[in-house]
C-alpha cells in the first residue's frame, strides 16, 4: 500500500511469517500504551483494573471479529450498531411479553442474522459497492429500530438474561468468556475451514477465487451474516449490562470496530486480516479511554489523545514491522 | 443586526412563563389560518418528544395546526438548516426552533426577518441573534444538583460528572453551573469531569472506571437522564447502590420509574410538555401582535424520592403544582 | 470414435468485437492438440468458454459426445475440465498448497476442516513433477513469477481431469522446466487424458503435439498435422504471410552507456559488474530464481542498492524510485504485465503514455493532440490489435497489453531500456515484430538489456550474454562463442564457474 | 466486483463510455427521484426550490469532490468535517481580529492544506491505512477545533465574507457558482492533466504505477490536500452562511460526501469515479432531503427514506447500466 511496494517484494522469507509478525507490532503498540498509562496512573496495571479494560473492550472485540471478517471478503460493514439496536430492542420486547429467555436470545440473533443477510444479499447479488449497502442500511435499520420502539428505550430486563450476558464466571466476566469462545471460533473458521480460504480468496483475488470455483456470493453473505449475528450478540451483552435495550444502541459503533480491525492489521483493499490482532487492537482502544478516564482528562484533550494513540500505534506498529 | 448577541440565561428583558397570562391578558384571536412550523433536535430523545407533545397540546387547544420535524439525529446541523428553510418557503406563521448548535439556524433568523415571520428559539442552542427565546436556564440545572449535595451531603466529599457531547451548549452550560457551586464551600473535589457523549454505554464505563479509582465517590452528575441510567448500572454493579447518589437532567419518564425503584436519586426536570405549550403561546402572541419580552423563562425543579408525588401522578396537575412553585418564589 | 472434446461452431461476441466465429474442431481422447494464432486471435476466449468463465454466444461444447454448457467454472471442473489461465489466478494471502485446492479443498471431520497437511502433501507431490524446490506451505506472493507459473500447472494436475487446457503454460519457464512438463503431459496422454496446448513456442508445440488447430482474428484457418508439417507453413497460417529469416545485426558502438561496479541488493544480488554500451543489446540468462529480475528491477531503480555503484555516460548515479531512473533515461519492461504493468481500467493509450506524460503536457494540461499522434505512431508500430486506442488495456489481449508496455518505453525516449521476458506471451509474428523493433532501437542508439528464459531468442537478439547463477555473473559469453549448450553450462549451479569469465564479461 | 466477473468482463464497448454511461446512470437515479417528489410535493420543482436545492446541495458537492479525488487515488477522507471546523474557527477569529477578508480566506484555505498534507504524508509516506489515518485525525482535528476555541463558536463574521459567500450573481447563489467552478476545475484536472492520470493510475495498480515512474507519494498527497482544501472552501460557504464558525462545524459530513461520491460511481477499491456523477450524486441527496421535509415526513420515517433511497437509488443505477 506504499509507495515501497518494493521493499515487501523483496523479503519474502518476511512475508511468510508476516501474520504473526503484524500481530507482534500490534502487541508491541499495545504494551507501549499500557506502559505509559502504568507510569501515569496508578492502579491502572491493578487486577480489577485490568479485567474492567477486558470486560470494556468486549463489545468492541465482538463487533471488531465480524468486522474482520467482512473486511477480509473485501468488504465493510457500516451498520453494526443499527443491527445491534434493532435485536436489543425486539429480544427486550419479547423478554418482557413473557418470552422464555433462550427464545428471545434466539430470536436477537436471528434479526442479526437476517439484516446481515440483507447487506450480504445486496453486496452479493445485486453487486453494490459494501460502503453504500450499509451506508444504506445504517439508516434503514436504525429507522426500523427507532420506529418500532417510538424512540423509547425498553427498560426492565429480566435479571435471568441480566447475570446471563453480565454475570462472572470463576472471577471473569462472562462478557470476556464469550467473547475469547467468539475469537476462537472465528480463528478456527478464518484458518482451518473452506469458508476461512474463501474469505481470504474473495478478498484477496475474486477473480481468481471466482475461476477456481469459490462460491463467491455465497462466501460474501457469509461475512455479512456472522457481522450482523455478532452485531446482536454485542447488544445482549450490552443490554444485560445497562439493563434496558435502547433503539439508539450503538451509534458510532462501525468506527470502534473498524479501528480495531485495522490497527489489528485488517486491510480495507480485502484478503488481510488477523483475528488476533483484531482482538488486541480492540483492547488498545479499551485500554486508551480507560486510562484517559482514570486520568481525569478533560473532554476536548481526551478527543485529541484518542486521535494521536490510534496515529501512534499504527505508526509503532509499522515501525516494529520494519518499514522499508 | 443591531441585536445584542442572546444569552438566555442573563438577558435581562425576561418574563417568567408563569406570568404570561397575567401581564399580557387571556390569550388572544389569531388570524384566520393561522399555522406554526416546529423543528427540534432529534425524535431519538425523549425530551424533544415530549417538547412535541407539548406544541400539539396547545395547538389542539387554540386550533392551530402544527408541524413538528426534527433532524435525523443530533449533530446533523445542515440537515436541520434545510428543514427549517423549508418551513420559511412552505409559508408558516410561525416559527419554533431549537437549534442543534449556536449558529446552525442563523440563516433561518435573516430569511425568517426577510419573510416577516416571528421565530421563537426554544430550549437549549441559543442563536445570538433570536429575538425571542422560550426555554429554560441550563446553567441552573447544575446548579440545582450541586445544592443538594451541598445540603444532604453535608460533609462533602468526592464527586464526579458525566458530560454530553464536548462543545455542546447545554452540556457546558450545565457542568459549569454544578462545578462552580459545588466548589464554593471547599468541602466537595470535583477528582473527575469525562465525556459521556450522551451515550448510556459510554457513561457506564466512564462510571465504572471513576467508581475503580474513587470507591469513597459521593456522587455522579450527569447532563441528562439516559447518561444518568447508566451510570446508575454501573453503580449497582460495582456494588455501591445507595452510598453513591446519581442525578441526571431532563426528567425523561425512564428517570422518573428509576427515581420510584430507589436507584437514581433525582433528575432536574425541565418539563418540556410544559415547555412546549409555553412555547407555542408565546410564539402565538407574537402572531396576534403582541409584545414580549426577548426571553420567556420555564420552570425547572429538582425530582427526588422526596418530591416525586407532587410532580407526577395519576391526579397530578403539573402546571398547577408548577404555578404554585412559581408563586412560592416570589 | 466419439472425439473426448468437440467445439462445434462456436462463437463469442464482446460489444465491439467477435472474438470467435463459428470455430469447430475436436479433440480425441489422450490427444494432445496445440492450438495456434497471433496475439488476439481468440484462443484464451475458446479456452474459457469451455472451462466455463464466458458462456458462448452460440455453439455447443460436446465432451464425450455430449453438449454441455457451463455456468460457472465449477460447472467445468466438475465435468472433468482443467484449466490453466494464461494471466496468474492466485491469491496473495494464501500458502501454494492453499491455491492449488482452493475451491475444492481437501477436508477432514465431514468436510469442516481444511486438511493442510494433506493439501499440502498432494500439492508437492504435483509440483515435484515439474519443481522440486517450491514449498507448498509458502505463501504464494513469496514465489517468483515462474514459480506461480509451475503451481498453475501443479493445480490443473490434482484434478483428475479428462480435458486439460494449457493456455500458455510455459510463458515465464525455461527449457528444463517445458521439458519437465512436457514428460508429465506425455504420461496424461498415455492416460488418455486430452489436452489443449496455447503456446507462441512453435519449438514446444512441435515437440509435444500431435495435431494442431490454427486461428486468426477469431476464426479457425485450418487443422495442421504437425509430422507432416513444417513450422514455416504453421507460421504463415497463422500470420497470413511470411516471415523473414532471422538475422542477428549488431550496432555496438564502443561509448559506454551504463558501468555497473559490485552491485549488490539485500536479498539476491552478489556483487555484479558488468559494462553496457550504446547501441549493445546485453542479453542476460540464467535459471529462474537467480536474480535477473532483481537485477533489472536495482538498475530502474525499483529496488535499492545495498552497495555498489551505476554510472551513466560517466555521471554516477542513484536512483530512490524508477522515476528517477526514467528521468536518467531508463525504462524498464516488467516481467509480470498484469501486476506490475498496467492500469486495467484505464484506455491502452494512456497506459502507453503513463511514464511520459510531463512531456506531453503543456502547461499542466496534457495536450490530446500530441497523445493521440503519439499514440497513433507507437502503437502502430507494435501492431497493437484491434487497434482501438480508447478501448481499456484490461481488455486486450496479454500480448497486445505486453506491445503497449513497450510502447511506454519508446514514447518516454529511454535510451537505456530494460526487457524482462519482452516477448512473454507474444505471437510469433508479433514476435518478430519486436525483434526487429529491438534493432532498430539499438541501431537508433538505444542500449538495451534482455532478460529472457527462451535460449533462442537470447542467442538472437544479444551481442553478449551475461550469465547468472545465484544472484552473481557466472560468465560472460560473447556473440561469437555463443550457443544454447555454453549458457547452459555456465547457468546450472555446480558447472565450471570461472572468476575469469566473471571478468571476461566485464570488459567483453 | 460482483460475483460475475465474468459479466462485467464481457462488456467491453460498455466500458469504453463506462463513465458517461454511469453517468447516465445517476442521471436516471436522480430523474425518477425528481418526478416522485414532483408529483408527491406541489411546488418541488418551482424554481425558487430548485435553486435552494442547489444551494443546500453545494457544501456537499464541494467536499464530495475533493472525496472523489481522495477515492480515485484508492484512498478516503473521514476527516472533512474536523479540517472545515478548524479552518472556520481560524478564518473567523482572524477576521474577528482584524485581517483582510482575502488575506483571511488565504488563511482559511492554507490551513485545509495543512490538513490534508498532513494525512496525505502519513497515507504516503509512513505508509499506513487511510481510513485509520483519517480515522485518527478525524479526532484530532476535532480536538484542535474545540481547544482552539474553548468549545465556543465564534459569532460576528463581518458581511464582507458573508456577502462573497452566501451572495447572488444573476440571481444564482454564489455558493452554486463557486462549486460549479470547483466542479469544472476538478474535472479539467481529472480528465486532461498529468495529475488526473496519475490520480486514476496510483488507485488502479499502484505497484504499475510505481514502474512506470508515477510519483506515487505525491499523487496520493495531492488527492488529500484538494480535499484539505475544498473542506475549507467548504467551510467558508457555511460560515458565510451561519455568519459563525463553530468548532464541531462538519459533523458527520464525511459519511454525506463518500455518499455522493459512491453514488455517482466513485469504487472504493480506487481507479475509478466520475466528477459529473458525484455531483449529481450530491444532487440526489439535497433534493431528497429537501423533498422529504416539505413532504413533512416524520424524522424516523425520514430516516428510514434517506436509507432506502440510497439503497433505490444505487439500485436503479445497477439496473440501467444493465447489470449481468
Ligand atoms: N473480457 C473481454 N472483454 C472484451 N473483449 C475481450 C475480452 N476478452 C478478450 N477480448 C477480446 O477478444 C479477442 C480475443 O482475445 P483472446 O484473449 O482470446 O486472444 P488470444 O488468442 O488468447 O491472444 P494472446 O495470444 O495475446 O493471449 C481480443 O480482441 C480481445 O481483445
Ligand atoms: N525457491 C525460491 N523460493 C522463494 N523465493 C525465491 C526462490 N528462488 C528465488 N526466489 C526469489 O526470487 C528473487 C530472485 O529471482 P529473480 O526474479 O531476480 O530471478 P530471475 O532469474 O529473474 O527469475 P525469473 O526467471 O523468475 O524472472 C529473489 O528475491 C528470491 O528471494
Ligand atoms: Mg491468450
Ligand atoms: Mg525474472
Amino acid at each position: 500500500m506504499t509507495s515501497s511496494s518494493n521493499a515487501a517484494e523483496s523479503i519474502p522469507a518476511f512475508r511468510r511469517f508476516s501474520f504473526s509478525l503484524r500481530d507482534a507490532g500490534t502487541l508491541i503498540g499495545l504494551i507501549v500504551i499500557m506502559a505509559v498509562f502504568a507510569a501515569l496512573v496508578p492502579g491502572f496495571l491493578s487486577e480489577r483494573n485490568l479485567v474492567n479494560i477486558l470486560q470494556q473492550s468486549s463489545i468492541n472485540a465482538c463487533l471488531a471479529l465480524g468486522m474482520t471478517l467482512v473486511i477480509i471478503s473485501g468488504g465493510i460493514d457500516l451498520s453494526v450498531g443499527p443491527m445491534a439496536a434493532i435485536s436489543a430492542v425486539i429480544t427486550a420486547t419479547l423478554l418482557l411479553a413473557g418470552t422464555p429467555i433462550p427464545l428471545a436470545i434466539l430470536a436477537g440473533l436471528g434479526v442479526g442474522i437476517v439484516c446481515g443477510f440483507i447487506n450480504g444479499a445486496l453486496v452479493a447479488y445485486v453487486g453494490l459497492q459494501p460502503f453504500i449497502v450499509t451506508l444504506g442500511t445504517l439508516s434503514t435499520y436504525r429507522a426500523i429500530a427507532l420506529i418500532y420502539t417510538g424512540g423509547n428505550p425498553v427498560l426492565g430486563i429480566p435479571s435471568g438474561l441480566r447475570s446471563l450476558f453480565n454475570g462472572n464466571l470463576f472471577g471473569v466476566p462472562t462478557p470476556v468468556i464469550i467473547v475469547a469462545v467468539v475469537a476462537i471460533a472465528a480463528w478456527i473458521l478464518l484458518k482451518k475451514t473452506p469458508i476461512g480460504e474463501y474469505l481470504m480468496a474473495v478478498g484477496g483475488n475474486e477473480e481468481a477465487a471466482y475461476v477456481a470455483g469459490v462460491p463467491i456470493a455465497r462466501t460474501k453473505i457469509t461475512a455479512y451474516v456472522i457481522s450482523g449475528g455478532l452485531a446482536a450478540l454485542a447488544s445482549l451483552i450490552l443490554i444485560g449490562r445497562l439493563g434496558a435495550a435502547e433503539p439508539i444502541l450503538g451509534n458510532l459503533w462501525e468506527l470502534d470496530a473498524i479501528a480495531a480491525a485495522a490497527i489489528g492489521g485488517a486491510s480495507l483493499m480485502g484478503g488481510k486480516g488477523s483475528i488476533l490482532g483484531t482482538i488486541l487492537g480492540a483492547i488498545i482502544l479499551g485500554a486508551m479511554r480507560n486510562g484517559l478516564t482514570l486520568m481525569n482528562v478533560q473532554a476536548f484533550y481526551q478527543l485529541l489523545a484518542t486521535g494521536l494513540i490510534i496515529l501512534a500505534a499504527m505508526i509503532i506498529d509499522r515501525a516494529t514491522r520494519g518499514r522499508g | 443586526q443591531d441585536l445584542a448577541p442572546l444569552n438566555s440565561d442573563t438577558e435581562k428583558n425576561r418574563m417568567d412563563w408563569s406570568e404570561l397570562e397575567a401581564k399580557l391578558g387571556p390569550f388572544p384571536k389569531l388570524p384566520e389560518g393561522t399555522k406554526a412550523g416546529a423543528v427540534s433536535k432529534t425524535l431519538t430523545n425523549e425530551y424533544w418528544r415530549s417538547l412535541g407533545e407539548g406544541y400539539a397540546s396547545f395547538g389542539k387547544k387554540v386550533h392551530v395546526p402544527v408541524v413538528y420535524q426534527a433532524a435525523q439525529s443530533e449533530g446533523d446541523q445542515l440537515g436541520q438548516l434545510t428543514i427549517a428553510e423549508g418551513m420559511i418557503t412552505q409559508g408558516y406563521n410561525v416559527l419554533l426552533v431549537s437549534p442543534q448548535t449556536d449558529a446552525n439556524l442563523q440563516p433561518v433568523i435573516e430569511q425568517a426577518k426577510a419573510a416577516k415571520i416571528p421565530v421563537v428559539n426554544v430550549n437549549d442552542a441559543v442563536i445570538p441573534q433570536a429575538e425571542h427565546y422560550v426555554g429554560n436556564v441550563q446553567r441552573d440545572n447544575g446548579v440545582r444538583v450541586a445544592k443538594w449535595f451541598i445540603k444532604n451531603r453535608p460533609q462533602g466529599g468526592k464527586v464526579a460528572i458525566v458530560e454530553g457531547q464536548a462543545g455542546v451548549y447545554a452540556a457546558v452550560q450545565r457542568t459549569d453551573g454544578f462545578k462552580s457551586t459545588i466548589s464554593e464551600g471547599g468541602k466537595f473535589k470535583v477528582v473527575a469531569s469525562v465525556p459521556g457523549n450522551w451515550d448510556r454505554q459510554t457513561s457506564y464505563d466512564a462510571a465504572t472506571n471513576i467508581l475503580n479509582q474513587h470507591p469513597d465517590l459521593v456522587g455522579f452528575y450527569a447532563n441528562n437522564d439516559g447518561m444518568a441510567l447508566g451510570i446508575v448500572e454501573a453503580v449497582k454493579a460495582a456494588g455501591l447502590a445507595g452510598k453513591v447518589a446519581v442525578f441526571g437532567t431532563d426528567g425523561i419518564s425512564d428517570a422518573y420509574s428509576s427515581i420510584k425503584a430507589g436507584e437514581l436519586t433525582g433528575t432536574v426536570d425541565s418539563f418540556p410538555v410544559l415547555t412546549g405549550e409555553v412555547a407555542l403561546e408565546t410564539a402565538l402572541r407574537l402572531v396576534a401582535g403582541q409584545k414580549l419580552p426577548r426571553v420567556v423563562a420555564t420552570p425547572q425543579a429538582l425530582i427526588t424520592a422526596d418530591n416525586l408525588s407532587r410532580y407526577q401522578g395519576a391526579n397530578v396537575d403539573v402546571r398547577a403544582v408548577l404555578m404554585e412553585d412559581a408563586k412560592a418564589a416570589k | 470414435m466419439i472425439p473426448r472434446l468437440r467445439f462445434e461452431t462456436i462463437s463469442k461476441s464482446f460489444p465491439g468485437v467477435n472474438a470467435l466465429t463459428d470455430v469447430s474442431f475436436d479433440v480425441a481422447p489422450g490427444e494432445i492438440h496445440g492450438l495456434l494464432g497471433e496475439n488476439g486471435a481468440g484462443k484464451s476466449t475458446l479456452l474459457r468458454i469451455l472451462s466455463g468463465v464466458f458462456r458462448p454466444t452460440s455453439g455447443t461444447v460436446l465432451i464425450d459426445g455430449q453438449a454441455v454448457a457451463f455456468k460457472k467454472p465449477m460447472d467445468a471442473r466438475g465435468a472433468g475440465i482443467a484449466m490453466i489461465h494464461q494471466e496468474l489466478q492466485q491469491v496473495p494471502h494464501l500458502s501454494v498448497a492453499q491455491n492449488m485446492f482452493l475451491g475444492h479443498s481437501l477436508t477432514r471431520m465431514a468436510g469442516l476442516f481444511v486438511s493442510r497437511r494433506e493439501q499440502e502433501a498432494r500439492a508437492a507431490e504435483a509440483l515435484s513433477m515439474i519443481d522440486r524446490s517450491i514449498d507448498p506451505a509458502a505463501p504464494i506472493s513469496s514465489l517468483k513469477v515462474a514459480q506461480r507459473q509451475i503451481v498453475e500447472i501443479g493445480r490443473a494436475l490434482l484434478d483428475n481431469a479428462r480435458v486439460v487446457a494449457m493456455d500458455e503454460p510455459t510463458s515465464s519457464l525455461t527449457p528444463t522446466e517445458f521439458d519437465r512438463l512436457a514428460e508429465v503431459i506425455a504420461s496424461l496422454s498415455a492416460r488418455g487424458v486430452s489436452i489443449i496446448y496455447v503456446s507462441h513456442k512453435m519449438d514446444e508445440v512441435f515437440r509435444i503435439c500431435q495435431r494442431a488447430s490454427v486461428m486468426r482474428d477469431g476464426k479457425l484457418v485450418g487443422r495442421v498435422d504437425l509430422k507432416s508439417a513444417s513450422e514455416k507453413d504453421v507460421i504463415a497460417m497463422m500470420v497470413g504471410r511470411q516471415l523473414m529469416q532471422e538475422e542477428h545485426n549488431s550496432f555496438v558502438t564502443d561509448t559506454v552507456k551504463l558501468e555497473a561496479k559490485n552491485l549488490s541488493s539485500a536479498t539476491k544480488i552478489r556483487d555484479v559488474s558488468f559494462t553496457l554500451f550504446k547501441g549493445e543489446v546485453l542479453g542476460i540468462a540464467g535459471l529462474v530464481g537467480s536474480g535477473r529480475t532483481e537485477l533489472l528491477r536495482l538498475l530502474a531503480g525499483a529496488d535499492r542498492l545495498s552497495a555498489g555503484s551505476i554510472t551513466i555516460d560517466g555521471k554516477a548515479v542513484r536512483f530512490a524510485t524508477p522515476r528517477e531512473a526514467i528521468a536518467a533515461g531508463i525504462g524498464l519492461l516488467p516481467e509480470e504485465r498484469k501486476r506490475e504493468g498496467i492500469i486495467p481500467l484505464r484506455p491502452v493509450s494512456t497506459n502507453m503514455a503513463l511514464a511520459s506524460l510531463s512531456n506531453l503536457s503543456a502547461g499542466g494540461m496534457i495536450s490530446t493532440g500530441k497523445l493521440r499522434a503519439i499514440a497513433q505512431d507507437l502503437l502502430k508500430r507494435v501492431n497493437l490489435r484491434p487497434f482501438q486506442l480508447d478501448r481499456p488495456i484490461g481488455l486486450f489481449s496479454g500480448g497486445n497489453q505486453q506491445k503497449a508496455i513497450i510502447a511506454r518505453w519508446l514514447a518516454a525516449k529511454s535510451q537505456i531500456l530494460l526487457f524482462d521476458e519482452p516477448t512473454r506471451g507474444i505471437d510469433v509474428g508479433a514476435k518478430s515484430e519486436i525483434y526487429h523493433l529491438i534493432e532498430d532501437l539499438a541501431r537508433e542508439g538505444h542500449s538495451i538489456i534482455v532478460v529472457s528464459s527462451e535460449l533462442p531468442e537470447i542467442i538472437r537478439l544479444s551481442d553478449r550474454v551475461l550469465v547468472m547463477r545465484e544472484g552473481r555473473v557466472a560468465a560472460g559469453i560473447p556473440r561469437d562463442q555463443l550457443t544454447e549448450s555454453a549458457i547452459v553450462a555456465h547457468a546450472i549451479p555446480g558447472a565450471n564457474a570461472g572468476a575469469a569469465d566473471t571478468r571476461a564479461a566485464q570488459t567483453a
